[in-house]
């Protein structure tokens, strides 16, 4: 890496703008504009850098719509809705993928469409922190905002987390190093412990690394509250961990006065996915018979957090919301976009502000290549590869103001810095769109009466 | 008695969802009615017979006296026996999900292979299964910390993972294998396995019994061992053979039982020795 | 454009102790690992992702070192990972968060996807971690973006013959469309 | 639009109408004198016609709400129905979701509804859902008790720096007035522990409880808000609370209620909420007892203090407040899955799933007290039906709970017929109580001491100029027997004949026939302007370095309101 100079040829400074990378919806954020251009960011990570300073070679301008050859064709506004519009018009089984990149404002036009047409509305979380939502409502959710942490923490826990590499300011900003008012000295009040297979970048800025073997998770936690309730553990090792070790770490535990477990994607992926989660939060309730604990999860977009509440509170469920049957449905295995794509149901898939192309499995994205699908994004990604319409969207925190969630639930409104380019049209005002002309094709609403041959048996 | 046949005609990428169709509500129902039928299959409803062909023989004055005999590929047809309270329901091929989920009494048999969600939060009835089944075999729904509450599930084949999580009473009984974490955080009843266990049978159990007669993958340390019984009686059923028993989860301060083969798991007395238990009891129950 | 200053051609990597050109073992039977890392994420998410670049740091396998030796890898070498759900070409490179061995590591991205398993278990969300893969030395380069998604997928390919698509023509590194001028279209 | 509603018999308790047969008439959302000849009729003869709901304490909007229907799908999948013409699908029993909130509260002929709690860090979170709330209008209270600006002012009794402060953190969040919940105890809770009784202290905080009251309350009066204080005591829940309930309310006598004109509205210079969780008395809950007859003596006695009930429906439901370490507790009870939220500098919040069982004798004896509180309290217009949805019951059963205060002989059924269990009868005196409500009493409690309490002229009573927010319930109350047949007076009150919102109808025969979005109602104080300035000006410093979102993403963007009703206060003297 070589060595670059400050910006100093800039307009304005637009100032206190939101990160809309990932979770932690980092506020503070302020933009060198120049031409309407954002030149540089002050105060982000390198992820959020990036993705402001974006690549506008892959910039997606213009609708498109793929042509008899199987190329992509640039068409109006008009054409690309109304093909799009069609598809979803005509369609029996949609999905409407995505929404964690975009704004409650737009999911509000995005759930009307769903509720019109009978869609199955799903969002990141599916194929990220949906265990941890699962373990959620099977255990609880002891959590806590991030300037809690900030103010009071002495012990951080990272679990299946690397926040060095997908939440980068996580750990200067909110958790480890941050000076807060009961810990005045920062990272020295702290202890930090990374719970990972990997001596990962995160692991390596810890006082502690326990590498507890791939796929051991839940034994491991589960060895923890046995201690906890004052077992002796009777194997010398527990998934790659020694007793002594176990003992030691549940003592340092327990006698931390404030502590938080944050945990990320190690845990809802690997053998016994929802339940590793699931015990880790019950290990959590067990230390706060000792001391204060809490956790949260590491979620990943900025607001992905944002379409789970957004959707409980419209709908009660969080998360692969079925409206076919014309009520609110959510079944694991069976309303969820990756199950319903391997068992190959759905005929029509809108992909919003998400990359299903980079993200879903070979398995999944198979199905993707055998019905239409329609893509709104701002950037030419794999899933353009498989796309039949593409429709550009503009960029939430940048070019369009919008709310989003912070992984600990603290709502940001995300202002907008400067104009979209002149054809891209906002997430909100596409759906909109899509949603009228599905309107107009479809005339009779989803309602599929209850059938009641038998009013008798009622 | 009425027999209702449904010879699948073809079977749709799309699932039919029949849980309006059982004897519940159709027991009057004569052939005719089953052609003014439409049933719902993804935001739309499709007439019936479009799927099945349909024949009716005899009569029925109550849900008891019917029998729905499904014959050929029901692999995308889910909620088969959903909420019905009596009758029987045979199928005579695969299932899709659901099926005899939230029975409350009559007979479901399917001699083929089943999806996910069997029996799950069912009250009563028996649900037997010659195939394979999928994960949350008599479980309870996602957040719902009640899960089978009676009846009887019998799976010929091998169950998937979290077979019978948060089990609240009722007799499951896996002939085959079973992945991880069978019982899982169950409070009541009775989980008898006559295969392999993958790893950590019965984690945050509470209470109620597993059984499992054949090789243990790995074991969490919630448990204690209490020692080794005979033809252990347990929820009133004798088992025959030597079984090492121990109580868990003490995690959560659990009184539950876990019996396992001693003859198969003699290891397990003497020292623990890690091994790769990967894939001990993953018989090919994962046939798409 | 402005993004050249966050571009790098790939990510760092550290030296191999030694050079190793002739491996001990043909086929490695590892654990694979996939998730993201901060270079990976930095190139997504700026929407480069038909680049080059996007090839190097999401398309690449990251081993330890001992196993690298085992297969007589190098650095940037390409090697040939296989699973239950598909195969895929991939760069090797020796992990930063080594010693494990026995696993490997690919950044999640369309390489990651064609060999992860999509089974969610009933729990939503398909198994990217802890599958079982083999890795083998190949000759065969690494797919761009754009051409491993046609190899993979074939949506707009007529062809079937995976070997025939794999030495069709690049789609290269710019986006590839039927242009016209947006004045044109009103 | 002209409407007049024909021949009701009407219920109006703030005009002191008690069941006369009347006309009602309104015009343009406002009830009006009189209406041309072309109004519309709507023939109601011998119906009753009431104002419509006001509901005083609710949990409807809100982060812990999304938490709660977050984690307890099965709650959801208990309520759900099909979408309709007029209603998108419904969800959720106890945590409905947010349309269908606002459904069933039109549906019982409610049209205002009190939002108990809003942390003001994530006010905007509360807003969002109130917009999506149809058919009713809610007024959020802010939470201030725990918050740690205040409690340092309280600690230098800065009454006139609070009170700038209060009115800023209004017009930040959009709140409508001051809640207080376990003063103190949450913050204690910030370190896993609580405070006890209510002179007690958090850790680091040289401040307890009574003085952060004592202030709240004067700082309330100094700016005269329509809304007096609002407070949860402290020990909720707790076996032997009576006593800190009694001393928190008595603590309070000596303070001068505000003579500005929008505090005038009100009697009362404390509300205290759920007093039925803070009624009990004993040691633990082996030997607890009622200390309905206390509290209620002393409601009798002060005329300073309302309160609202918080009564026990026998449900399985879902608790959830700002009083976090309480929830622990029940955790530790229950072994349920908990939920616990801490928001940073300024207060905590708990959820569990409940499960209030009549076999149980916890339970009963809590379903006891609550009624006896409504039967022992002399003056009605002191109390207000609730049941703090969704903690002691969903908001859904107030219509069985008016058929048990109107009916004597249900709840003797209910005790002798051991449908509740025994210590109903063995620790409380609700089977000596045989006072019954009539219908001008339950006027009272669920419309006009509501509306009173909340500072409200505009609703909650049927005078000329009023908004056009009006209930009609198919009963005929002069040929029946509310005391003979509680499930005809159950049935009638779920469903109601017609709901009249700002002279919309969304209501008729108890389905919902349209819908209208909710309007916010906050409290705007004029005239502090400089004063809050300079306390702003304090407490930034600390903001900045201590909260983790900066000051511009701190407030409520107007963005975030939809239809607002703006409250406005001039300050006296000013």
């Amino acid at each position: 890496m070589s060595y670059e100079p400050p910006i100093t040829d800039y307009d304005e400074i637009v100032e206190n703008c939101t990160c809309a990378f990932c979770g932690c919806n980092c506020d503070d954020l302020d933009y060198l504009v120049k031409n309407g251009h954002v030149v540089a960011v002050r105060h982000a990570c390198r992820l959020g850098a990036s993705k402001i300073m974006e690549d506008m070679d892959q910039r997606l301008i213009v609708p498109m719509v793929r042509g008899e050859n199987g190329e992509l064709e640039e068409v109006d506004w008009d054409t690309a809705l109304d093909t799009a519009a069609e598809y979803i018009a005509n369609s029996i089984r949609p999905v409407f993928y995505g929404w964690s990149e975009t704004s409650t404002e737009c999911m509000k036009e995005g759930i009307e469409l769903g509720e019109y047409i009978g869609a199955v509305l799903d969002n990141q979380a599916t194929i990220c922190h949906g265990p941890s939502l699962q373990a959620v409502q099977n255990a609880g959710y002891p959590i806590q905002t991030l300037g809690e942490v900030k103010n009071r923490a002495d012990m951080i826990v990272y679990s299946g987390s690397n926040a060095m590499n997908s939440h980068p300011r996580h750990m200067g900003r909110y958790s480890v190093f941050p000076r807060g008012y009961f810990r005045q000295r920062g990272r020295f009040d702290r202890t930090v412990v990374t719970m990972d297979p990997k001596f990962s970048d995160t692991a390596k800025m810890s006082d502690k690394w326990i590498g507890f073997e791939q796929n051991g998770d839940y034994g491991f936690y589960n060895a923890i509250r046995a201690v906890l309730k004052g077992k002796k553990l009777t194997q010398n090792v527990v998934s790659g961990i020694p007793a002594e070790d176990i003992y030691e770490l549940v003592e340092e535990m327990k006698n931390a006065e404030f502590g938080v477990l944050f945990f990320g994607l190690g845990l809802t992926h690997t053998l016994s996915k929802q339940r590793n989660i699931d015990i880790a939060i019950k290990m959590v309730m067990d230390l706060n018979r000792f001391s204060k604990w809490g956790l949260t999860p590491m979620r990943g977009h900025f607001n992905v957090n944002g379409f789970n509440i957004f959707m409980a509170y419209e709908t009660g469920f969080a998360f692969g919301v079925d409206f076919a049957r014309g009520y609110t449905r959510y079944m694991l295995g069976e309303t969820n976009t990756i199950d319903l794509l391997v068992r190959k149901e759905p005929d029509c898939f809108l992909v919003i502000a998400a990359d299903p192309g980079a993200h879903f499995p070979n398995g999944a994205n198979q199905h993707l290549a055998d019905i239409p699908v329609i893509q709104i994004d701002i950037h030419w990604g794999p899933s353009t590869e498989l796309a039949d319409v593409v429709l550009p969207g503009s960029f939430i925190g940048v070019e369009c103001a919008g709310t989003s969630y912070r992984m600990d639930g603290v709502p940001i409104y995300m202002k907008k810095a400067i104009d979209k380019p002149e054809t891209c049209r906002d997430d909100e005002w596409i759906v909109r769109e899509l949603k009228e002309r599905v309107m107009k094709l479809r005339e009779e609403p989803n309602v599929a009466p209850k059938y009641v041959p038998n009013p008798a048996a009622e | 008695m009425k027999t209702i046949t449904f010879d699948v005609i073809k079977r749709n990428q799309i699932a039919l969802e029949m849980d309006e169709v059982i004897p519940d509500n159709i027991y009057s129902w004569e052939a005719e009615d089953f052609d003014k039928y439409a049933v719902p299959v993804g935001n739309s409803r499709f007439p019936i017979t479009d799927f099945f062909d349909i024949t009716v023989e005899g009569t029925a004055d109550s849900p008891a006296e019917v029998k729905m005999i499904f014959n050929g590929d029901c692999g995308r047809v889910k909620y088969i026996g959903n909420k019905m309270s009596a009758g029987e329901i045979i199928v005579n091929g695969d299932a899709d999900l659901h099926v005899g989920a939230e029975m409350s009494g009559g007979a479901i048999t399917v001699h083929g292979n089943c999806e996910a969600h069997a029996g799950r939060e069912m009250t009563g009835g028996t649900l037997e299964i010659f195939g394979n089944t999928k994960e949350f075999t008599g479980a309870s729904y996602i957040g719902e910390w009640r899960g089978m509450r009676g009846g009887k599930i019998t799976v010929h084949g091998n169950a998937g993972k979290q077979c019978g999580e948060c089990l609240v009473g009722g007799h499951i009984h896996v002939k085959g294998d079973c992945d991880i974490l069978a019982g899982i955080h169950m409070r009541k009843g009775l989980i008898e396995i006559d295969g392999n266990v993958n790893r950590w049978p019965g984690g945050q159990m509470k209470n109620g019994n597993i059984i499992i007669r054949g090789r243990l993958g790995r074991l969490l340390e919630g448990f204690v061992e209490e020692g080794i019984v005979t033809n252990p009686v347990v929820n009133g059923i004798e088992f025959e053979g030597t079984f090492i028993q121990y109580k868990g989860d003490i995690a959560l301060k659990g009184k539950g039982h876990l019996y396992i083969d001693a003859e198969k798991n003699r290891d397990k007395l003497s020292a623990w020795e890690d091994e790769d238990d990967e894939y001990i009891s993953l018989g090919d129950n994962r046939l798409r | 454009m402005h993004y050249a200053n966050t571009y790098l051609d790939k990510p760092v990597v550290g030296d191999l102790e030694e050079a190793t050109t002739e491996g001990t073992e043909k086929v490695l039977h590892c654990m694979l690992n996939t998730g993201s890392d901060i270079y990976q994420g930095a190139c997504k998410k700026r929407g480069s992702t038909l680049k080059e670049e996007y090839k190097n740091v999401s398309g690449t396998c990251y081993m330890d070192p001992r196993d690298m030796a085992a297969l007589g890898v190098k650095n940037w070498d390409t090697v040939l990972v296989k699973t239950d759900y598909g195969e895929v070409v991939v760069n090797a490179a020796k992990s930063r968060d080594a010693p494990h061995k026995g696993t490997v590591f690919i950044c999640k991205g369309p390489w990651a996807n064609t060999v992860v398993s999509h089974e969610t278990y009933c729990c939503s969300d398909p198994t990217y971690k802890g599958v079982k893969c083999t890795v083998e030395k190949t000759d065969r380069k690494v797919l761009l973006m754009a051409d491993l998604m046609r190899w993979v997928y074939k949506k707009y390919v007529d062809e079937t013959d995976d070997d025939v698509i794999e030495n069709m023509e690049s789609l290269g590194e710019l986006p590839v469309y039927k242009g016209r001028k947006w004045e044109e279209l009103k | 639009m002209e409407y007049i509603l024909k021949n009701g018999i009407v219920y109006d308790p703030a005009n002191e109408v008690n069941g006369e047969k009347k006309d009602v008439y309104f015009k343009d959302g406002k009830i009006v004198e009189d209406v041309s000849a072309d109004a519309k009729v709507l023939d109601v003869t011998d119906k009753i016609v009431m104002p419509a709901g006001v509901d005083t304490h609710a949990h409807v909007a809100g982060p812990k709400l999304v938490l709660g229907r977050l984690y307890r799908p099965e709650d959801s999948r208990r309520g759900v129905t099909q979408k309709t013409k007029n209603e998108r699908g419904e969800s959720g029993f106890s945590i409905p979701s947010c349309p269908t909130t606002g459904y069933r509260y039109s549906r019982m002929g409610y049209g205002t509804v009190c939002e108990a709690a809003m942390p003001p860090l994530e006010a905007k979170h509360t807003h969002e859902e109130i917009c999506i709330i149809p058919n009713i209008d809610i007024n959020p209270l802010t939470l201030f008790g725990n918050n740690w600006f205040i409690l340092e002012m309280a600690r230098e009794n800065k009454i006139d720096e609070m009170a700038a402060f209060i009115s800023a953190w209004l017009k930040i969040t959009k709140g409508y007035g001051v809640k207080i919940v376990n003063p103190c105890g949450s913050e204690a809770w910030g370190w896993g522990m609580n405070v006890h009784g209510y002179d007690d202290k958090p850790p680091y905080f040289d401040v307890t409880s009574r003085e952060v009251v004592r202030a709240l309350a004067k700082a309330n009066e100094k700016l005269g808000l329509p809304h007096s204080i609002h407070i949860h005591p402290n020990d909720l829940g707790h076996p032997g609370n009576t006593n800190t309930t009694i001393e928190t309310l008595d603590s309070l006598k000596d303070i001068v209620k505000s003579n500005s004109k929008a505090a005038s509205v009100r009697d009362q210079i404390v509300h205290c909420t759920h007093m039925q969780f803070h009624s009990y008395t004993g040691t633990n809950w082996r030997d607890a007892g009622s200390g309905a007859e206390e509290v209620a003596k002393f409601l009798n006695h002060n005329k300073h203090v309302t309160g609202d009930i918080g009564q026990v429906t026998l449900d399985e439901t879902t608790t959830m407040t700002a009083d976090a370490p309480m929830e622990y507790d029940l955790y530790q009870l229950s072994g349920l899955k908990w939920v616990n939220a801490d928001i940073e500098c300024e207060t905590a919040a708990g959820i569990i799933p409940c499960i209030y069982s009549p076999k149980t004798p916890v339970s009963t004896l809590q379903w006891a007290i609550g009624l006896e509180l409504f039967l022992l309290t002399k003056n009605p217009w002191q109390i207000n039906l609730t049941t703090d949805h969704p903690n002691a019951g969903p908001f859904t059963r107030y219509p069985r709970i008016i058929s048990w205060l109107m009916s004597a002989p249900k709840r003797m059924s209910m005790i002798e017929n051991e449908e509740v269990h025994n210590w109903a009868e063995k620790r409380t005196s609700l089977a000596t109580l045989d006072r019954e409500y009539d219908f001008y009493d339950i006027a009272t409690i669920t419309r006009a001491s509501n509306a009173k309490v909340h500072g409200f002229t505009d609703r909650g009573n049927l005078s000329v100029g009023s908004n056009a927010d009006i209930a009609v319930y198919d009963l005929e109350p002069n040929n029946f027997d509310p005391s003979k047949d509680p499930e005809a007076v159950e049935k009638a009150f779920s469903r109601a004949k017609y709901t009249i919102k700002d002279g919309q109808i969304m209501v008729q025969d108890g389905e919902i026939v349209s819908t209208k979005p909710s309007q916010v109602l906050w409290t705007n104080v004029k005239g502090m302007e400089d004063e809050e300035k300079a306390v702003l000006d304090q407490v930034m410093p600390f903001f900045t370095q201590y909260y983790s979102v900066k000051w511009e993403n701190y407030k409520v963007h107007d963005h975030f309101l939809s239809n607002p009703i703006r409250v406005d206060i001039e300050m006296e003297g000013k």
